[in-house]
């Protein structure tokens, strides 16, 4: 059992809303859900929309065709009427798309006429559609009655009572149409609730868990979500979270938090990254622990600011200056995003170097269900030098030279040991050098030394599919869902498998799990990224020497779809 | 008590008969009279000669990019708001690739002492024009004599309503004072700006020890320096005589103050519990 | 003679009620009145709701990066001192952002009209604060309210003695003033800024049409624009009145005029000689 | 016949006047040289050096052991006495140095008594010992009174005259010393002069021969020589040279100027491209042309400012957010400083795009000498649609499709066709869309369909040795001398050949001349960069899949030097 449903109209009229609150309702029903978000830069007018997949089983991609459509207006009816399946169904309200239509798969919903006559404010509209929706799904009000609330922030009983009564309507209208149309089993209530989160607020959750204390950031769709999840978060959970005057103030305080003793984060796009290079250089000389999301959007420049792309890979492998250990975690799911960020903090500062944390758009805003995030997995060491331990120390040395590379983090102030650090070459006390010895040595100390260690901790990338595969799908990043499941679609009747990177820097080793002698052995490495230019090919090729045979691309600001993916891929396959 | 030699640091690479020499003397003795120890205070600083400053000082330091000394002075303070935290910059540095950050972190009233270093002039890099350089100064990248207005620190600051104004001059007669401001400024709550006259004996052949010796009064014992129009009148002297001391001073709640969450104890020492943050989670069900 | 017509462009996307039209609006019958064809001028612009103006208009347009809108124009005016460049900028990109290039653009005193489209807040990305927020205004990102001092963008400038400095407001009540100043602005040989009064239906729920409308008036008649310190102190009159028109203003050559090589043609115009660069070549035998 | 002369001392001795103005003086006289210098972030004090190699042959880097030291104190005679063949020569002042020394190959030239005997300024010192070295060495002052006034920039006869007379006393004080010891046969004045020219002075150069008329940057060691070059010829040659509050401003000038409609560079060295890459990435989606010149110094961020080292290659491929084309230039010589850059401004505007020119410290102010520059193969074509041409156009997109990917570039205000570039992704007519369609045909056009006719404009690698060598020397940028000599040493003996990449990226196709081929036939290659981490030997395994089996490496801010890479690379060989 599995369904589409489709919310259009224009920016402004509350299409997420809906959506978001239709997410929840099924989430909470026990239901698994994916959701994702078609915005335009604007923030009136325009054509947006908002996409849920319903199932009984996990999902974790957008479908091509659609079962439910709501339109808000004539331009949503014209652009998506084609993607519905013949099943489908179109929600609207004639007034609204200043139109009737006979069709058989139209239900017009009189939407504006059950305001009027409710004699209630048309922000309701939005509760009649939604009720409207559950009806046709043959669905009851709960748990929309426990959550309505929170999507129109508000506790006040009336009002909730008055979005109730305006969703019942809608219900009731639709109630003996179509009926048996969607025949939907709801669970019982027995059945557990999922949780229903997105990459941007992964992130956040992520952070916070890590003992995130400092925030930096200036305000850049799509990253400034993960902002917003913080900020809400930093009075109950003592955050401070500065707004910047730009990007390069952002990472800067970023470092002076982290320099004084506390975990830093900072998270913006393409554009912001940019400016974010020096800063990012400077975090490796000075061996300053600190957590960078990249939340990617189309480019170059400003390119399309609320869309999605992966084109930022190489730029995050190669940004800064000179030489400097970094990581580079890149997330499929919310899931990951949320782990990933725990294990950025925990490596951050365990080896005092940067490490950026790549998501996009698409993953920033689509909604899936878990049934739990398994907590103790989480790391939360303490890696500083600090209180009566600091005190103990008899001498002190910022970057004193060590096996493994790794100097102590000590907190300044917190004894009388001076901390020292430079953006010049430095010796072991943090003050300016300039002769051959001290730089070689200080390269080897905070770079050459500490890169094989770092490596160790990469995991290896994730295997789904047959063992010996003739035809290996490679990806990383968001493309994780779409990817696994056009995988599974195809896997009857072909010799197939996938992996997928999520820790791409540096590039996990073989010793583990031997994925090179995997890709060296299939027929065919079909390497599908959300790109023009192959980024993580390139990667691959670089540390490995292999070549994928056929690239599969997407640079039209999309995420790649289900159906059609499917389709491509099986065009390519041996 | 803390003693003179108590700070000293590394050997100074800078030019002699350069001004920073005072300057670096001078910030010594007030060390001593506030008797701060070296571990209690961090210097942040950028690129640039005066900038190199921290090194020759003992002190917790971060010396970072040029242009980028406030921003790391802020997320240090923002983290460890029982830090005295004092930001050593030069005039390009400052004035010229971080003049952003000036405005906005005058804007926040951040509990920062920024001394700069001003010798108008581009120093490390062999003399090429600063933001307050002379109009018409010919420099071997000014080839038309620099063309830019002469940017004007203090009038800049009091425009932003920074909470202390003030200018000094690096020179024998004029290090009392300097000594003086710099203890006020330190004792202020909110930023603080110093605009510090320093000559450059390599490459500013124009404003040198005497030009500015020659030059530099104090403010008036009767000048009021709250009247901001006032302050501001005061600060576009500039010529046959330049005023020094503190031209404007506004007593305003600093940003740390107005962050509720670190007034019982700075967020470093915070203790964090993951148990608390867990809990978060159930808002996602 | 153009017609309003002539500069007629793509559809906007603002939202309906947005201060923007009116000034697009305003920005047009101000050009038919200079009857500048849409070839003749430039608009730089950056990102921001304001900055898509070039697109609703006709004309040259370099709409460029969040921030970056003087230096291009600058870079644009240096080497073609015969366009009309006009700069279109939101208080994000331009205080904000591009903080740094503003200071230095009055400081070049370069022929850019620039025109900020200050609604106090970030339109384009959902309603962050931006320099010239209220203090306290809490949003998504300012958890405990805006913590920052208001920007005060005029008294900014005349600080840096910007040789043109204004305010107007983008409501019916002062349009014809708005025009008017504009005119001015474009006529006046220097850089010009108009910070210009604009309501967000959308984001600012504070600053009202009706906020601005009650408050705005206009400076006096027999006001004296060439006072720099009045001029000071009436650009900190913001509250209950708010003064709107020209607060400074300072005849002194551009930046262009004091380049030799432009004065005769603009750099575009100048032929290039190969055969003249070759001897260069001499100096190093 | 070579000679390789030392000069030490500290910061504002006047070392640079002393080397430079010898180098001219042989340069002048037709030998060969080559010169290096090494000096610390310091205006005064510390310790630098200048070293000349001369010869009759042309030379291409530095020697380890040195024939003459000059020393201008103690601390000179402490740190490179050792590096002295046992020929060689100690010029000293024993006042100067506080010491006299008997050892046989020092000499004492009693500078400053002479200095107060003649009664001149002391900074007539610098003459003496030019005029000493001279004598050391059997030479006369001629043409040293041709150049001398150049070097201490006047042009007042009694100034000149007295700094002659100062450089015969020391002439005569050595001419009966260690007579016949640097038996030098100064060519006749027949003898062609040879020009001397550094990396920064030959970017400048070819700028200027490349019609740039517009130059902004912001002051940055080593790359300000660039701006200081352009700046002197601002007025006799109409440029424009604008020095920016910071490189975010000077690059988008740059591109304001290029929008205008005249050619425009910037300069800088690591630090400020890191702030350049936003604007770089401008550059990419507006489609307008810029030459960036980047040399580099050690990083990360502020590193060691003044010293020499290859590591922001990756950064330079891979610098800036989103997909779009651009060109890396890496010379390996002054000559080559000069062509590259005269292709870049060719390139840049042909495809409308960024080029970017790599440099080090080390080639920035390297003298080389060359016989001339043969100026006929300049490019100095003009792409821009301007004056008639453009009048006549009926119809103008700046953004038009087109088979090749280019569009025509008009220039704004010379006809009533409008041009409209943006940021943000756009429609022909350079106006912000949305829609999938478009975007996918604009990143066709600007980058799909530049990218096979631009990598055709890229010369292949630079070959020399033996035509199927087991080892092969792989490099590029400034390692191409010393590299070419350590191989001309080695090839006595052994089958050795070498690879130098001037033009890395696009990535030369092995069409033309299959270095590919060569590579995988070899038994052993050898990569041999300036930095850590083996940058280029990355990019090589990328774009070919081959794996450099021996890499060299040195990342202490200093150069290769002659005698000890010949000897590193003589333990690898095959
Ligand atoms: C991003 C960046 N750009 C440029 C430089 C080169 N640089 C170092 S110091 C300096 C200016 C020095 O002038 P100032 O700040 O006045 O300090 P001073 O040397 O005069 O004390 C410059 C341009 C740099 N280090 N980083
Ligand atoms: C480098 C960079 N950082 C952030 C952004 C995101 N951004 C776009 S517009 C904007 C601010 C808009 O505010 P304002 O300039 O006041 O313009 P308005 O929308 O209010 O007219 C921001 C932060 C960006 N495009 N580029
Ligand atoms: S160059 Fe000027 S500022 Fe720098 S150390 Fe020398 S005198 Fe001081
Ligand atoms: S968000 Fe505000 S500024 Fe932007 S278009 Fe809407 S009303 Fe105008
Ligand atoms: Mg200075
Ligand atoms: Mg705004």
């Amino acid at each position: 059992m599995e369904y589409t449903i489709r919310i259009g109209g224009q920016a402004g009229q509350g299409l997420v809303v809906i959506g978001s609150c239709l997410a929840k309702y099924f989430s909470r029903s026990g239901f698994h859900v994916f959701s994702h978000q078609d915005y335009m830069s604007r923030i009136r007018g325009g054509h947006n929309y908002y996409q849920l997949r319903i199932a009984d089983r996990p999902v974790r991609s957008s479908r091509d065709q659609i079962d439910i459509l709501v339109a808000f207006d004539w331009e949503t009816i014209e652009q998506h009427r084609q993607d519905l399946t013949e099943k489908g169904i179109i929600i609207y309200d004639a007034v609204a798309c200043r139109q009737e239509i006979s069709a058989h798969e139209f239900l017009n919903v009189p939407v504006t006429a059950i305001i009027d006559q409710m004699q209630v404010h048309k922000v309701m509209a939005n509760s009649v559609i939604m009720g409207a929706v559950l009806g046709l799904m043959g669905l009851d009000l709960e748990p929309f009655n426990e959550i309505i609330g929170d999507f129109i922030h508000t506790e006040t009983e009336d009002i909730i009572n008055t979005n109730i009564a305006a969703a019942k309507t809608g219900l009731d209208y639709v109630a003996n149409k179509f009926v048996g149309r969607f025949s939907f089993k709801k669970p019982g209530h027995g059945k557990k609730k999922q949780m229903l989160i997105n990459g941007n607020q992964a992130i956040g959750l992520g952070a916070l868990v890590s003992g995130c204390k400092f925030f930096a950031a200036y305000p850049m769709t799509p990253a400034t979500g993960i902002m917003n999840y913080l900020a809400a978060k930093a009075k109950k959970h003592r955050l401070v979270v500065e707004q910047a005057e730009d990007e390069i103030a952002a990472i800067n305080m970023a470092l002076g938090a982290s320099f004084a003793g506390v975990r830093a984060m900072t998270a913006t796009s393409g554009g912001g990254f940019a400016l974010m290079t020096e800063g990012l250089s400077l975090a490796g000389i000075t061996e300053t622990p600190v957590v960078i999301a990249e939340v990617q959007r189309p480019g170059p420049a400003t390119g399309l600011p609320t869309r999605t792309e992966q084109s930022d890979l190489s730029f995050l492998l190669y940004g800064g200056h000179g030489e400097f250990p970094r990581l580079v975690f890149t997330p499929g799911t919310p899931e990951q995003a949320f782990y990933l960020t725990n294990k950025a903090f925990h490596l951050a500062e365990k080896f005092q170097i940067p490490v950026l944390i790549q998501s996009d758009q698409y993953l920033a805003d689509s909604e899936w269900t878990f049934s739990d995030f398994a907590t103790e997995k989480l790391f939360s060491e303490d890696f500083r030098l600090r209180g009566e331990q600091l005190k103990k120390t008899e001498t002190y040395q910022r970057y004193a030279y060590s096996k493994s590379g790794i100097s102590p983090l000590a907190i300044p102030g917190e004894s009388n040991h001076l901390v020292v650090v430079d953006s010049d070459e430095h010796d072991e006390d943090g003050h300016i050098i300039e002769d051959a010895a001290t730089r070689k040595n200080m390269v080897r100390k905070r770079f050459l030394q500490k890169l094989p260690l770092i490596r160790e901790e990469i995991a290896s990338p994730a295997f789904y599919g047959e063992k010996q595969p003739k035809n290996l799908l490679v990806c990383y990043g968001s493309c994780f869902g779409v990817v696994k499941e056009a995988m599974e679609n195809l896997s009857k009747g072909h010799s197939i498998a996938m992996l997928h990177f999520s820790e791409v820097f540096p590039f996990p080793l073989p010793d583990k799990f031997d994925f090179v002698k995997l890709l060296a052995e299939a027929t065919r490495i079909i390497c599908i990224e959300n790109n023009a230019s192959s980024q993580f090919a390139r990667l691959l090729r670089a540390e490995t020497g292999l070549n994928c045979q056929i690239k599969i691309n997407k640079y039209d600001g999309r995420p790649f779809t289900l159906d059609t993916l499917t389709g491509e891929i099986h065009d390519h396959l041996y | 008590m803390t003693t003179f030699t108590d700070y000293k640091g590394q050997q100074p690479a800078w030019c002699p008969g350069c001004g920073n020499y005072a300057i670096l003397n001078v910030l010594k003795t007030v060390l001593v009279d506030l008797d701060v120890e070296p571990h209690q205070f961090t210097i942040v600083s950028g690129i640039g000669q005066g900038a190199k400053l921290p090194h020759y000082l003992k002190c917790n330091t971060f010396n970072g990019l040029h242009g980028r000394t406030l921003p790391v002075a802020t997320g240090l303070r923002l983290a460890n708001n029982n830090m005295l935290v004092i930001a050593v910059a030069g005039d390009g540095d400052c004035y010229g690739e971080g003049g952003n950050h000036l405005i906005h972190a005058i804007r926040r009233n951040v509990n920062v002492k920024l001394f700069v270093h001003n010798n108008q002039v581009y120093g490390l890099t062999k003399g090429q024009a600063s933001p307050t350089t002379a109009p018409g100064t010919i420099t071997m990248t000014q080839p038309f004599g620099s063309l830019s207005a002469q940017l004007n620190p203090l009038a800049l600051a009091i425009s932003l309503d920074c909470s202390f104004v003030a200018r000094a001059f690096a020179g024998a007669a004029g290090l009392p004072f300097l000594k003086e401001i710099m203890k006020e400024a330190i004792n202020h709550e909110g930023f603080t700006l110093i605009d510090i006259l320093q000559n450059c004996v390599s490459f500013n052949k124009v404003n040198t020890f005497h030009w500015y010796k020659d030059r530099v009064y104090q403010l008036e014992k009767n000048y009021d320096p709250t009247d901001r129009v006032e302050a501001f009148r005061r600060s576009l002297e500039w010529g046959e005589k330049i005023p020094t001391g503190i031209f404007y001073r506004n007593e305003k709640a600093s940003l740390e103050k107005n962050i509720p969450i670190i007034q019982d104890k700075p967020l470093v020492n915070q203790k964090f519990s993951l148990a608390e943050t867990l809990e978060e989670i159930s808002d996602f069900y």
